[in-house]
């Protein structure tokens, strides 16, 4: 019986103990009718052996292709460090924890990471993860609307140029809620926000802002702008980011004259593989006097009976466990392992190897544009000042060379043709320090010969 | 044992420098730009593994300690998931990669969305959900746009039992629903009267565990189910105690329209300290249209993602992508080394588990707090009686339990019995373990009449003692501040 | 600098602690003559991520053929548990545990191992591993010298169905001490030794015999019989074992009427990857009465100053850091890493699993020869009992035959010809019980087409 | 903090049964066959996974604890190195798979080869041995091969410094050789004058460490040298300690013959609690016929092993396949991320943090045993002083060291110097921890004089205290025997 300790004097032992029969006997009281005959949809049980096998057949049918999209999700090197010390079974097999003083190894790393995150995003609190973050997005919606007390509408304004899928999660985590969401369109020539179209808004009871810089296409923001007409208007401003960015940007805390209110983003490109979308982490740092109305676990600093300092969950009277129907978010389980990966990630690169990470990507990137564009019929959409993303248009429909690249070891970016038809055949690419000079040469060997068949 | 915070062990020029490219330099407008850089820690490579590998050291977790967490399910989360769901193909798969270089991938999943409706007698399930929290969130959300396709605009009261986890109301309240708490009766089982009067056009469902978390199995149930149907709600199943019935009993042949599972408890992937988990939904014949999006579908041609496309009413997506899918991973390959007969098997020994334990602690002279009943996966000891009598209540238990090395049970929920200590010992911990603990709970017993105080400065051998909650949240302290 | 954590300030602190008045200057008394210009034979520097990507690139480029190859290294099910917990940092870097109180997770798990060890073998006590199985048989010959007090001769009969390697090895290794080694040849017909071949020995001074079993065709041999020759000749007896198949089969406590003297052998099938052939663990038990002429380390359980027990390294004078020229053995560093991995191994396995794996791989080979033997040309050489290796005669030259199936992704077998020319085209194979019966019939396929050809 | 014998876990029947194949009987004729099975633990998976995590954490390590064991260079162990040496192809490749199917790994074994020529100044590699002493065996035996292929038959004899490691002598026996012992100088140098009076016509070479377990350089070498070499033998190089001189100056340019590196020490491989290592052997002009084998060779049609038709003159093999192959991987990662200034680091950081920790202990007023050199990448400290003046001896200091959270010091070797401790920091640790380090020597000194009953009952704060190592030695207790 894999998995299940019990001998049959166990058994024997522990069912005379109970003062029952049998096994069976503890389920009398389950009504007959309901009990379940036969799993039958279940297959027999595999061995670890057999189970192998399956699985390693299966990974391999999906290989491992070249990758040149981004999205929301990048490859980047991880150090081996980070999953050998993840994986250890006392962070690995660890609850939450509620038990402070058996828990002081996650307590503390969480407490490390609350203190990096806020540095990273030049914010004061941090709470210790949501699930992701488009997820994180919706809740910043959501806190956005209680932090403001003075604003009664709910109404949020979302630039085009956020993620697509953001707004999709943000807009069903939050609609029974009553929050809306007003798309503003990015301008066309440029790709970015134009600050300048939020004067039609001016005076309107707008709950807040949101901002993602860089944005979906890979280019910067005026966030300087933006952040500063919400807080004229009176609006709080949620920056969305990837966190990776934050080594060379200028953080959302320093955003306009007094910086940004929320901030949120996916942590994944902090230490975490692609593996298929997820377990990822969405993060979120703000101002302290919003802590109150955060979502999630926060862990505070504070002394034994000793005087001893250590860990512990605090602000719990905003939680589900304790608050209930008045919590500021049902979440419970959160995305804990994760950003031990990105604590020590963040703790091996430092501030210096970050940068050089976000620099060699958005040098990859550059020649990746480079290269392609240099093909027939492809072309840069947007040629402002950019990270590791950018928007290619095709002279043909994207989907099909997308299948053709595949066929051929490449993953060569994410078809925008569903969100953005205005755009045309438009392809969104990203290479990061994980992509050498070589497979960029492939890549547009490979692009040259799938645009140009027919 | 103590390790100080990385921080203090930081130095100005430190770095693990072959972490990162050799050179690079990033192109950002000067306005743009950061002027100075975050400062995040300045450590070398074996710093940083000293550092966290001590870290570690400090846990309790159930590789290392026996975890009777009340509600939480901490049994063995086999070390073959991780490898097998660690494949570098696996790691290494983007989420958006395209179908032809997904199929592995995809079939996995694809079954085990089959697997779950087996287990649960249901008729769709969606894995994308990220938690069970979530997965609560899917399953009223679905309700709620179930009333709402039929034009049924004013169902919004979901109901909920006194007992239940307290993710049930906060979902409900982020569901825009009005929460319409009933009690328990003494004996665990729902007060159908109240159910009865709370019911109503208004009513969207009910949101129950069954087994609920006071340990015991709702008799009623299918009373329930048909009093909250002709009532025109639906039922949620919440199954983050699964465990207890698993091969047993099926949600779907209770009657519940909607489920959602703890894969983190269930099936047995690891909760790492807080998550991540996966709170995949199962939906009945009449959820099918609302499921969240992205499912997974086998077509002539191979398996795809279902998107709003192929589900126009889905409440939604509720991530970036499709969830945690390494979780997902997770759960599907312990679900293949279970297989049918493991399967049965989970239920009926977390079950004996469970009432052995529970007989002996009874026998210890504990109290159970439902002592007419079974046990089902779990049960809860109340220490009201020792409260009075001695002074020393469920919390001091708790943290002398950490002296003696076991991990607390979950203590104060549910918040309706007092003084409660909720003990799930699961089906992966061996007899020895159980008595080891009931002979803890002996000596503690004996010391609380004893020498109280033992209790009260309790812990004593762990890296701190009993640490002061109302200063952390009096004195925030959440995130370090150098000395100046 | 990878792995230096000095900051510039730390240097110039420390030198001046040092009073040095540069790092240079601590090489002072290196004669400058001798001084090491530069090392130009030493690539520059590559950082985690490009090594990662050079080293992905060398694996693919050996992929991942199907093996069926034993002869002394044998493929079999780890379970994942085993390399999660031996890699730990804990276990993964720690020293030889000389500092007891410091160690004794490291201890205790090593007299768990020669517990195990000793079961498994019937023998009284194990040392806490020797380099390799071939080592071991050195050290074993050397080993029976010492112990066998009556002995002048230093001479060792060894069948010649041992692993050849084997004997290479020990011949190597204890050729400066002027051990001899006869080999008796083995019976041509059968391929396992006649222990009446040894009569010719009667009354000669022979130290030791060697039994190989399974010896190295997987043939099983007539252990009794040749140990109780041995005994009753004043000779001692070291047997050579695969410890998985000591699962099924009798022990060599058990051997004859008393058993054997020495038992040694590769510890490889117990946990440890192929991995090119190392580092694998020689594993070594014995009597009581030969502990002192043990080589190797040895853990003992004893008790603390408070009575509480613990475990310590003991007999170290025996060790050359004690004994220096005198001691039992060079031995310093051993293979404890592995001997981890054994030892967890046999605990999740115990002894039905272990003979699970054994009946199994025995089973798969007899489906391996049953296949391939159906072809034409090919043969098994010797029919009598055996474990799951067995040598085939094939009617062409065995090397060319495996490079054809190494082309199709099929590691066919142990080539033979050149220990054993007499066998003729003679090929050594071997299935464990990670061998399915579609990858069987694939080699089949294979060597069927392979033979045929021309 | 202590763990039960995992017997004491066992129970009749238990098993972690999805680790073995369902069903499968063995076919032994009846004489042959095993009657009871071995008493080999019956636990569930998760009982050895907690049992053996538990075990782990009683032991310190390098990724635990600063561990400054002379001559032991307990540097970090990159986990790189460990996760790609761990790729499933170099894990399942067979070490007898045809050439066609190991050409990857072949490329890395010479590769390897190169870099270690280069680093030693040597003509020829071998990397077969499987640790420093069958290195050392390797370098003897070849020395004698090479006399006898000369016909010098009666060179027997190695000469070995009374401060050389126990496996050189043993080695030597080992060999058949006879063990010369000359003295060291007060100043740490080799009394040459001793060593002229052991040359003669049957020496067969000497087996030198430079710098010496005293830690400190052997400044005649080239001397030394041209004396054995005149005399007619040859210099065995004792590369354990390479790390102290690691692209500093090479044992090839210094006149020795050969060499043995230990990998697990200077290339960083992790010990692993005892081992694996790798000794692989340098060898000169002379010795290149004797090599033991495999040896790589690059040819026109790519990498292969050369044996024993290549290298007719062989001292044949040390092990059944190539030695400890993913050890050399390891270290062949290691160098690759080293490169050249990393290379050239090792030795300087190695021997800044040494000197830097001399000066330290000194300053606090401990006795180098050398006070007039400089220390290589160790040094020693003896506390004769204090055993005489305070009863406190190396081995006191030692336990006491591990109260604080310090590996100790490697004690009462070299034997020459009493009360000695054989500190090796080692280039991978940061000044705080060697400050830290200093420190607590300056606590145990002040206790030493105020409170030695301290000393002498130390360790207090580890799983056990002091072990009684003469009853283990009297009272062989060396498996487990269950209780009847
Ligand atoms: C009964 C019950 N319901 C719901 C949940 C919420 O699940 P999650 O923590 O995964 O969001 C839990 C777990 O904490 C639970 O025990
Ligand atoms: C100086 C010296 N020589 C030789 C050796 C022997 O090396 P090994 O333990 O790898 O056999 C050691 C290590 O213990 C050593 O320090």
């Amino acid at each position: 019986m894999p998995f299940i300790p019990h001998t049959e004097d166990d058994v024997r032992e522990m069912l005379a103990a109970i003062g029952a029969p049998n096994i069976d006997a503890l389920f009398e009281e389950i009504p007959a009718a309901l009990r379940t005959r036969e799993l039958t949809g279940i297959p027999d049980a595999l061995t670890e052996m057999e189970v192998g096998r399956l699985m390693r057949s299966r990974a391999r049918k999906d290989g491992t292709p070249i990758n040149f999209i981004g999205a929301g999700a990048y490859e980047h090197h991880i150090p081996a460090a980070v999953w050998a010390i993840v994986t250890r079974g006392e962070f690995y097999s660890a609850y939450t924890p509620y038990q402070a003083e058996a828990s002081q190894g996650t307590l503390q790393l969480l407490y490390e990471y609350q203190t990096m995150m806020t540095r990273l995003t030049g914010m004061q609190v941090s709470n210790a993860s949501l699930y992701d973050g488009a997820s994180a997005l919706a809740e910043a919606a959501l806190m956005s609307v209680r932090a403001h007390r003075r604003s009664k509408s709910a109404r949020i304004l979302v630039p085009a140029s956020v993620n697509p899928t953001y707004l999709s999660v943000a807009r069903a985590i939050t609609e029974g809620q009553n929050v809306k969401f007003d798309v503003l369109p990015y301008a066309s020539s440029s790709g970015t926000f134009d600050p300048g179209s939020l004067s039609a808004f001016e005076g309107q009871d707008i709950t807040a802002v949101v901002i993602q810089h860089p944005n979906f296409f890979g280019l910067f923001e005026d966030v300087d702008a933006i952040t500063d007409w919400a807080h004229a208007n009176g609006s709080l401003v949620i920056a969305v980011v990837n966190p990776l960015s934050l080594a060379i940007l200028k953080p959302p805390g320093e955003w306009g004259s007094k910086g940004v209110d929320i901030v949120v983003g996916e942590g994944q490109p902090l230490g975490v593989p692609l593996s298929s979308g997820g377990p990822y982490f969405g993060f979120m740092t703000a101002r302290m006097e919003h802590v109150r109305q955060m979502p999630g676990r926060i862990i505070g600093r504070t002394v034994d009976l000793d005087g001893k300092p250590g860990f512990t969950l605090t602000l719990q009277a905003r939680e589900q466990h304790i608050r209930r129907s008045k919590a500021t978010s049902n979440i419970c389980t959160n995305q804990g392992l994760l950003v031990t990966a990105a604590t020590i990630y963040m703790s091996l690169l430092g501030s210096k190897g970050l940068e050089r990470v976000a620099a060699a990507s958005q040098t990859q990137t550059d020649k990746l544009i480079a290269a392609l564009t240099r093909i027939d019929g492809v072309k840069l959409a947007f040629t402002g000042p950019r990270f590791h993303e950018a928007v290619l248009r095709l002279n043909k429909p994207v989907k099909p060379v997308l299948a053709a690249l595949a066929e051929r070891g490449i993953v060569g970016g994410y078809d925008l043709s569903n969100h953005y038809p205005e755009l045309g055949h438009a392809l969104l690419v990203c290479a990061t320090e994980m992509r050498t000079d070589g497979e960029i040469e492939e890549y547009a060997n490979a692009l040259r010969e799938v645009t140009s068949d027919g | 044992m103590s390790e100080p915070l990385i921080f203090t062990q930081s130095r100005s020029g430190r770095s693990a420098a072959g972490q990162y490219p050799h050179e690079a330099a990033a192109r950002v407008p000067e306005k743009l730009r950061r002027k100075k850089p975050a400062a995040l820690p300045e450590v070398s490579e074996l710093q940083a593994v000293r550092h966290f590998t001590r870290l570690s050291q400090l846990n309790f977790s159930i590789d290392t300690h026996f975890y009777p967490l009340g509600s939480c399910t901490m049994k063995y989360n086999p070390r073959a998931c991780n490898q097998f769901a660690m494949l570098p193909e696996f790691l290494g798969r983007h989420p958006l990669a395209p179908d032809a270089v997904s199929q592995g991938f995809l079939e996995c999943m694809f079954e085990l969305q089959e697997m779950l409706k087996e287990v649960t007698g249901m008729k769709g399930v969606s894995l994308t959900p990220m938690a069970g929290a979530q997965g609560e969130f899917a399953g009223v959300a679905m309700i709620r746009a179930y009333h709402r396709a039929r034009g049924d605009l004013e169902r919004n009261e979901i109901i909920v039992p006194d007992a239940a986890h307290g993710t049930n109301p906060a979902t409900a309240t982020m569901c825009g629903c009005v929460v319409i708490e009933i009690p328990s009766l003494s004996n665990g089982d729902i007060d159908v009267d109240a159910l009865k009067q709370s019911l109503g056009p208004k009513t969207a469902g009910i949101m129950l565990t069954n087994p609920s978390t006071l340990g015991v199995f709702e008799r009623r149930i299918q009373e329930v189910a048909k009093l909250v149907h002709e009532a025109g709600g639906l039922l949620y199943y919440d199954g983050a105690n699964l465990n207890a019935i698993l091969g047993k009993v099926r949600p779907g042949d209770m009657g519940f329209d909607v489920i959602h599972m703890n894969l983190h408890k269930t099936f047995s992937t690891p909760h790492g300290g807080g998550g991540p988990g996966s709170g995949a939904v199962g939906v009945g014949q009449r959820l099918l249209p609302f499921m969240p999006i992205p499912v997974v579908a086998r077509q002539e041609n191979g398996y795809r993602w279902l998107d709003e496309r192929d589900v126009p009413q889905t409440i939604g997506r509720l991530s970036a992508f499709m969830g945690n899918a390494g979780v997902l991973l997770r759960a599907y390959i312990y679900m293949l080394m279970l297989g049918r007969p493991g399967m049965q098997r989970v239920a009926e020994y977390a079950a004996l588990n469970a009432n052995y334990l529970l007989a002996r602690l009874r026998a210890a002279g504990f109290d159970a707090a439902y002592p007419q009943r079974r046990a089902s996966h779990e049960f809860i000891i109340t220490v009201k009686r020792q409260a009075k009598e001695l002074g020393v209540n469920a919390m001091d238990f708790a943290k002398r339990l950490l002296d003696f090395g076991f991990h607390a049970p979950t203590t104060y929920f549910p918040l309706l019995v007092p003084e409660c200590l909720l003990i799930e010992p699961t089906e992966t911990e061996a007899k020895q373990d159980l008595d080891g603990f009931v002979e803890a709970m002996i000596a503690i017993q004996r010391e609380a009449e004893q020498e109280p105080q033992k209790l009260k400065g309790a812990p004593h051998t762990l890296p701190v003692r009993r640490l002061d909650d109302v200063r952390a949240a009096k004195q925030l302290d959440l995130a370090y501040v150098e000395a100046v």
